[in-house]
């Protein structure tokens, strides 16, 4: 499934199976995790395809996929989620960006458990395997929505997929330990091999994010690792931890998840801020706005993300008290997001831009995860959520910050690291075109799905006729709108899926440093050989000393002695 | 492919083992998920104050022999990553199979202890208390046997005088086996 | 590469400290067969969490390793005191503000070929 | 604004809705500006009109001022929706006005059960009458009701009350509204809850005290317990 790309042909050859399945380059595994996260995201896209088509045109057959009956409707929705933040999320920002970057950009040849990192991506890749599999067995794919709430996900008479319940757990669960190894490598990486000089304060904004949501990930994972062993009993030997006929309790899973749940969105969020962070500094040849203020402002942002998670419970059945409590940290934690959006865009004061791909998308995942921001605040506040909870306005909400992270910073990331990948440029035309369809068919999605949320349209409702008051023409208008813009979204993809495979080989050749950027993976040739350098870097400045006065270039790369 | 180590493993910018680092962070994310499932049982056991009456049908006996075979391995494993210290390959394989036999030992007190109690009729779907007993219980025996498998790896490569540091490693590993155990004793066997 | 000092004194160290750790077992057995229900709790997981922090500060050197690692660990079970204490009112009680837990009778178990 | 979008039919969805328009109003001035100087900068400093960027860390006290104040000003908006936003949780969630009558709601695999208190306004008594996917309540009285779940989680959401409230199996949770408004509204279920989901459509029909007592009248002796299970299946039987 690995598509044959440009292969480093000046070191010794190896067979075809070794180099692309059974490599330990830290490279290779970035490229294996980047392409099965693509191709799963595609699924998901996909999945999201025929449940909107469901929802504007209800009960017709979709074109390439068939009738969506209502078991089929819910395995849609719940896998559209599952494997949107699971399989394509967290792969490709966190496995896929980190595992290139964090070697290339610390000035080291690989990571330091090479064999683990191989290890994770096989975890990773036979999850994947098993959440597929799960579409197959009988009963049809697990439709208990993602949160996988018990009583319904543990007990197969109430969501009669008993194979499809269990079988999502442990691809789940295997996604977890796969992250679990993959993070202790990067972290540990992060923390000893850094290259000669390099203090704290000169490690690129990237890195910080992906270090930072690796261990968010590592501390927020437990509690579900447990509560995923305990739901696996119940679904399997109909053992009581979440059935309360036998003294258990619904709303310890739902605690267990979302104290997983909300860091998780935090672990996705970091590292696209991260990228964007590189992108941006790089074509606004600027500084970026107090790297402090934006290290403390990541660190703090981790750190509340502990203790906010219960604003997804709100009227889910905890004491009202404990609603006080939590919308207070969740409307705090409003502060260090803005915070970043203030530094990132007094990154941008007096700065010199150049419009490429990579930028527009930069500069649209700040301008669109601002409105996904700012409509959390309408969610976090326990008053108004009273409403809004567990509608359209939610699922337009964490649209507005899923897709900016994993869909417009990943481009963003893409576009900027794809000459160091490749060895060649992407086509800057085609680039525009995909900038421009994605980003307006995007806004076309869900700014309609706001209203129509706030109109009263609940999430996962597959036939909305049935509901009297959402059965209105303009309500039904509104959703065949937003689904027309998602096919034409999905369409955006091609001039992208095209330009990046046919860049591979017919790109402009890119050299070393294409951007004139200062971090040290542009130190490296492009693609790097394995080992990465020939003699390993040191570093004597900061990452972002651009346009620094007194100087002929406008930049200075990190290892350059004078 | 170089099988020589990369050049990143070399590096200590923290001043500790990369080895180590990284075993102190596998003990992190151990201790939130061990934490997640006692933290569980901990909040319906003050709830039920009937169950410890169902506590009172444990094998206390069984589980404070079990307390003791991991407290004297926790000794053999560090006394093992002493000698690997000393370079003294003989002694510490020797004292890494003790830790092994004591793993070993603590499976086999489980198994009668399980056996016994199963066939008295508390099954893991017996009640509430049970399935939480034989799941944090169950989970560190499978951490046991993880364990026992890695040492039995590592005495490996000990004997032929390669790789000492992992001895120290594993023993850390172990080491916060023993104290999940020190807390599971009383929570399981003792509180009536 | 550890600081301390080498030499077969440690050994005898261990064995110490393994001993203090055998006597405390042995005082976190009895003490609950008076069966004063505080003396059982001080005994029984006062001991336990003594015998803890011994091994971890003995044992695995923790007393001489980096500060970092003792705040990553603490970190993280701080975060399980924290994770108890702000889910304990909603799963340990039987009542709270306008809601009452009710004994449920018991669902049909779940039939299914597994 | 929201009184457009949805009626407003209980005695606080006007205050869920002012806590609505507050936050939307502080926060669509913070989207402006954010997105005012945000766009202006782009404008302004192309790599044609501005070729040469500045060099400035934002270490400084100078440079960190403007973003420290714009900072405070967060956290002072943030306080203000706070107390809003907790009154009206207060107001709706914790706090129970003294009811004139009380219902139970049970939701189940896909069908909401009513039990309206009959002519004693007493609840659990003889003359009780039970309803399915159809609540009759009077206008401007003030209701308490006691939700709970059969089997799986569920959520009882009356969007024109701005009522959401989850049910949970082995759980009786209480809850109040005042209709304020006669007519017929949906009842939806805010939780997943298997297959039939999209299904649990019920309707609350708010009447005059005159119609409702007709309505009791007229049920008094039903007792309209038919199996659930089966009216479903028909139902999505339709629409499959």
């Amino acid at each position: 499934m690995t598509i044959d790309h440009a292969h480093d042909t000046h070191h010794h050859e190896e067979g075809f199976f070794k180099k692309y399945f059974w490599s330990t380059d830290h490279k290779m595994i970035a490229k294996q995790y980047l392409f099965t996260g693509m191709f799963m995201g595609l699924m998901g896209g996909f999945f999201a395809y025929a449940l909107r088509m469901q929802q504007a045109f209800p009960g017709k057959t979709v074109p390439l996929y068939g009738v969506v009956t209502p078991t089929l409707y819910n395995a849609l929705a719940t896998n559209h989620g599952t494997i949107m933040i699971f399989w394509f999320a967290m792969p490709v920002l966190i496995a896929a960006f980190g595992n290139y970057l964090i070697p290339l950009m610390i000035g080291v040849d690989d990571m330091v458990f090479p064999r683990i990192n191989r290890l994770s991506y096989q975890v990773f890749l036979l999850s994947a395997i098993v959440l597929i599999a799960s579409f197959f067995v009988p009963g049809g794919a697990f439709g208990g929505a993602w949160t996988a709430y018990p009583p319904l996900s543990a007990n197969a008479n109430y969501n009669l997929t008993p194979w499809g319940a269990s079988l999502w757990l442990v691809a789940v669960a295997l996604e977890f330990v796969a992250f679990l190894l993959g993070g202790i490598n990067f972290i540990t990486t992060f923390m000893n091999s850094r290259a000669p000089g390099m203090k704290m304060f000169d490690i690129p904004m990237v890195l910080w994010t992906i270090i930072i949501a690796s261990i968010l990930f590592m501390a927020s994972v437990g509690p579900l690792i447990a509560g995923a062993i305990m739901l696996l009993f119940d679904q399997t030997m109909s053992i009581g931890f979440f059935d309360p006929a036998k003294g258990g309790d619904p709303v310890l899973w739902q605690h267990l998840f979302w104290f997983f749940g909300h860091p998780e969105v935090y672990v996705v969020l970091l590292p696209a801020m991260g990228i964007v962070a590189e992108v941006i500094t790089v074509f606004a040849r600027k500084k970026l706005f107090g790297y402090k203020t934006v290290f403390y402002t990541m660190v703090g942002t981790g750190a509340l993300s502990f203790v906010v998670w219960a604003h997804h419970q709100f009227i889910a059945g905890i004491d009202p008290r404990m609603a006080n409590l939590f919308t207070i940290t969740t409307v705090l934690i409003s502060i260090p997001i803005a915070e970043m959006c203030f530094v990132y865009i007094a990154t941008l004061y007096k700065a010199s831009i150049e419009f490429s791909t990579a930028m527009l998308f930069a500069l649209a995942f700040l301008a669109e995860f601002f409105i996904g921001g700012v409509t959390g605040i309408f969610l976090g506040a326990s008053g108004s959520d009273i409403y809004f909870h567990d509608t359209y306005f939610v699922v337009a909400h964490f649209h507005y910050t899923f897709v900016p992270i994993a869909i417009i910073g990943v481009m963003a990331g893409l576009y900027f690291w794809y000459p160091k990948m490749f060895g060649r440029m992407m086509d800057e035309k085609l680039g525009k075109i995909h900038f421009w369809g994605t980003v307006i068919s995007f806004n076309c999605i869900f700014i309609p799905l706001f209203y129509t949320g706030a109109a009263g349209d609940q999430r996962r409702i597959y036939n909305y006729q049935n509901f009297p008051h959402t059965n209105t023409e303009f309500l039904s208008d509104l959703r065949t709108f937003a689904t027309i813009s998602m096919v034409s979204m999905l369409l955006f993809q091609i001039p992208f899926l095209y330009n990046f495979f046919v860049s591979m080989k017919k790109g402009k050749v890119a050299g070393k440093n294409p951007w004139k950027s200062n971090t040290l993976e542009w130190v490296a040739d492009s693609p790097p050989p394995h080992g990465n350098f020939k003699e390993l870097p040191e570093v004597y400045r900061p990452p972002y000393e651009y346009s620094v006065p007194g100087r002929a270039q406008d930049y200075w790369p990190q290892n350059e002695k004078a | 492919m170089s099988t020589a180590q990369p050049v990143a493993t070399r590096r200590s910018v923290t001043g500790m083992s990369t080895g180590k680092l990284a075993v102190m962070w596998v003990i992190g994310s151990e201790i939130v998920i061990f934490g997640g499932i006692l933290a569980s049982y901990i909040m319906f056991r003050l709830q039920h104050d009937s169950w410890s009456h169902e506590a009172a049908h444990t094998n206390t006996v069984a589980g404070a022999v079990n307390t003791f075979v991991l407290l004297t391995s926790s000794l053999f494993i560090v006394l093992g990553h002493n000698a690997a210290e000393n370079k003294d390959t003989k002694k510490a394989f020797k004292y890494i199979w003790l830790t092994i036999l004591g793993a070993l030992t603590f499976l086999v007190i489980k198994a009668f202890e399980w056996s016994g109690e199963i066939s008295h009729g508390f099954t893991i779907k017996k009640s509430l208390f049970w399935s939480f007993y034989y799941t944090a219980a169950g989970v560190h025996a499978a951490h046991v046997i993880v364990g026992a498998i890695i040492m039995g790896i590592i005495s490996l490569d000990v004997r032929k005088n390669k790789n000492l540091h992992r001895v120290e490693l594993i023993g850390l590993y172990w080491h916060f086996v023993d104290i999940v155990w020190i807390f599971l004793f009383p929570l399981l066997y003792i509180a009536k | 590469m550890s600081t301390e000092a080498h030499g077969h004194s440690h050994a005898k160290h261990y064995v110490k400290i393994w001993a203090i750790l055998l006597v405390l077992f042995l005082i976190s057995i009895t003490g609950p067969m008076i069966g004063i229900r505080v003396i059982t709790l001080i005994t029984a997981f006062g001991i336990a969490v003594v015998k803890a922090l011994m091994v971890a500060s003995e044992f695995m050197h923790l007393k001489f390793e980096k500060k970092f690692v003792t705040y990553m660990l603490l970190t993280m079970l701080f975060l399980m005191f924290l994770f108890f204490f702000a889910v304990a009112p909603d799963v340990m009680k039987t009542s709270g503000q306008n809601w009452v837990k009710i004994p449920m009778q018991e669902q049909p178990a779940a039939t299914k070929g597994h | 604004m929201m009184e457009q979008i949805i009626t407003q039919a209980s005695s606080y969805a006007a205050q869920i809705d002012n806590v609505i328009h507050l936050i939307a109003a502080i926060v669509g001035v913070w989207l402006a500006v954010a997105f005012y100087v945000f766009f202006s900068f782009i404008f302004k400093y192309t790599r044609k009109r501005h070729p040469k960027a500045a060099y400035i860390t934002g270490e400084t006290h100078e440079d960190g001022k403007w973003v420290h104040r714009a900072h405070f000003v967060v956290i002072a908006c943030d306080v203000v929706i706070l107390v809003f936003a907790a009154m009206a949780w207060h107001h709706v969630k914790q706090q129970l006005p003294p009811a004139e009558a009380t219902i139970r709601i049970v939701g189940q695999q896909w069908a909401w059960k009513f039990t309206d208190p009959g002519l004693d306004n007493q609840l659990d008594t003889v003359d009780d009458i039970n309803t399915i996917d159809e609540l009759h309540v009077k206008v401007n009285t003030v209701y308490h009701f006691k939700l709970e779940a059969k089997d799986v989680l569920h959520s009882f959401s009356v969007p024109v009350f701005r009522l959401k409230q989850d049910a949970i199996p082995g759980r009786v949770i209480t809850g109040w509204f005042k209709p304020t408004k006669t007519g017929e509204y949906d009842i939806q279920c805010a939780e997943m809850c298997g297959i039939g989901h999209g299904v649990m459509a019920a309707k609350i029909v708010v009447e005059t005290p005159e119609a409702h007592a007709a309505w009791l009248e007229q049920h008094k002796s039903q007792n309209i317990t038919q199996n659930i299970k089966t009216k479903n299946l028909k139902k999505l039987a339709i629409n499959k």
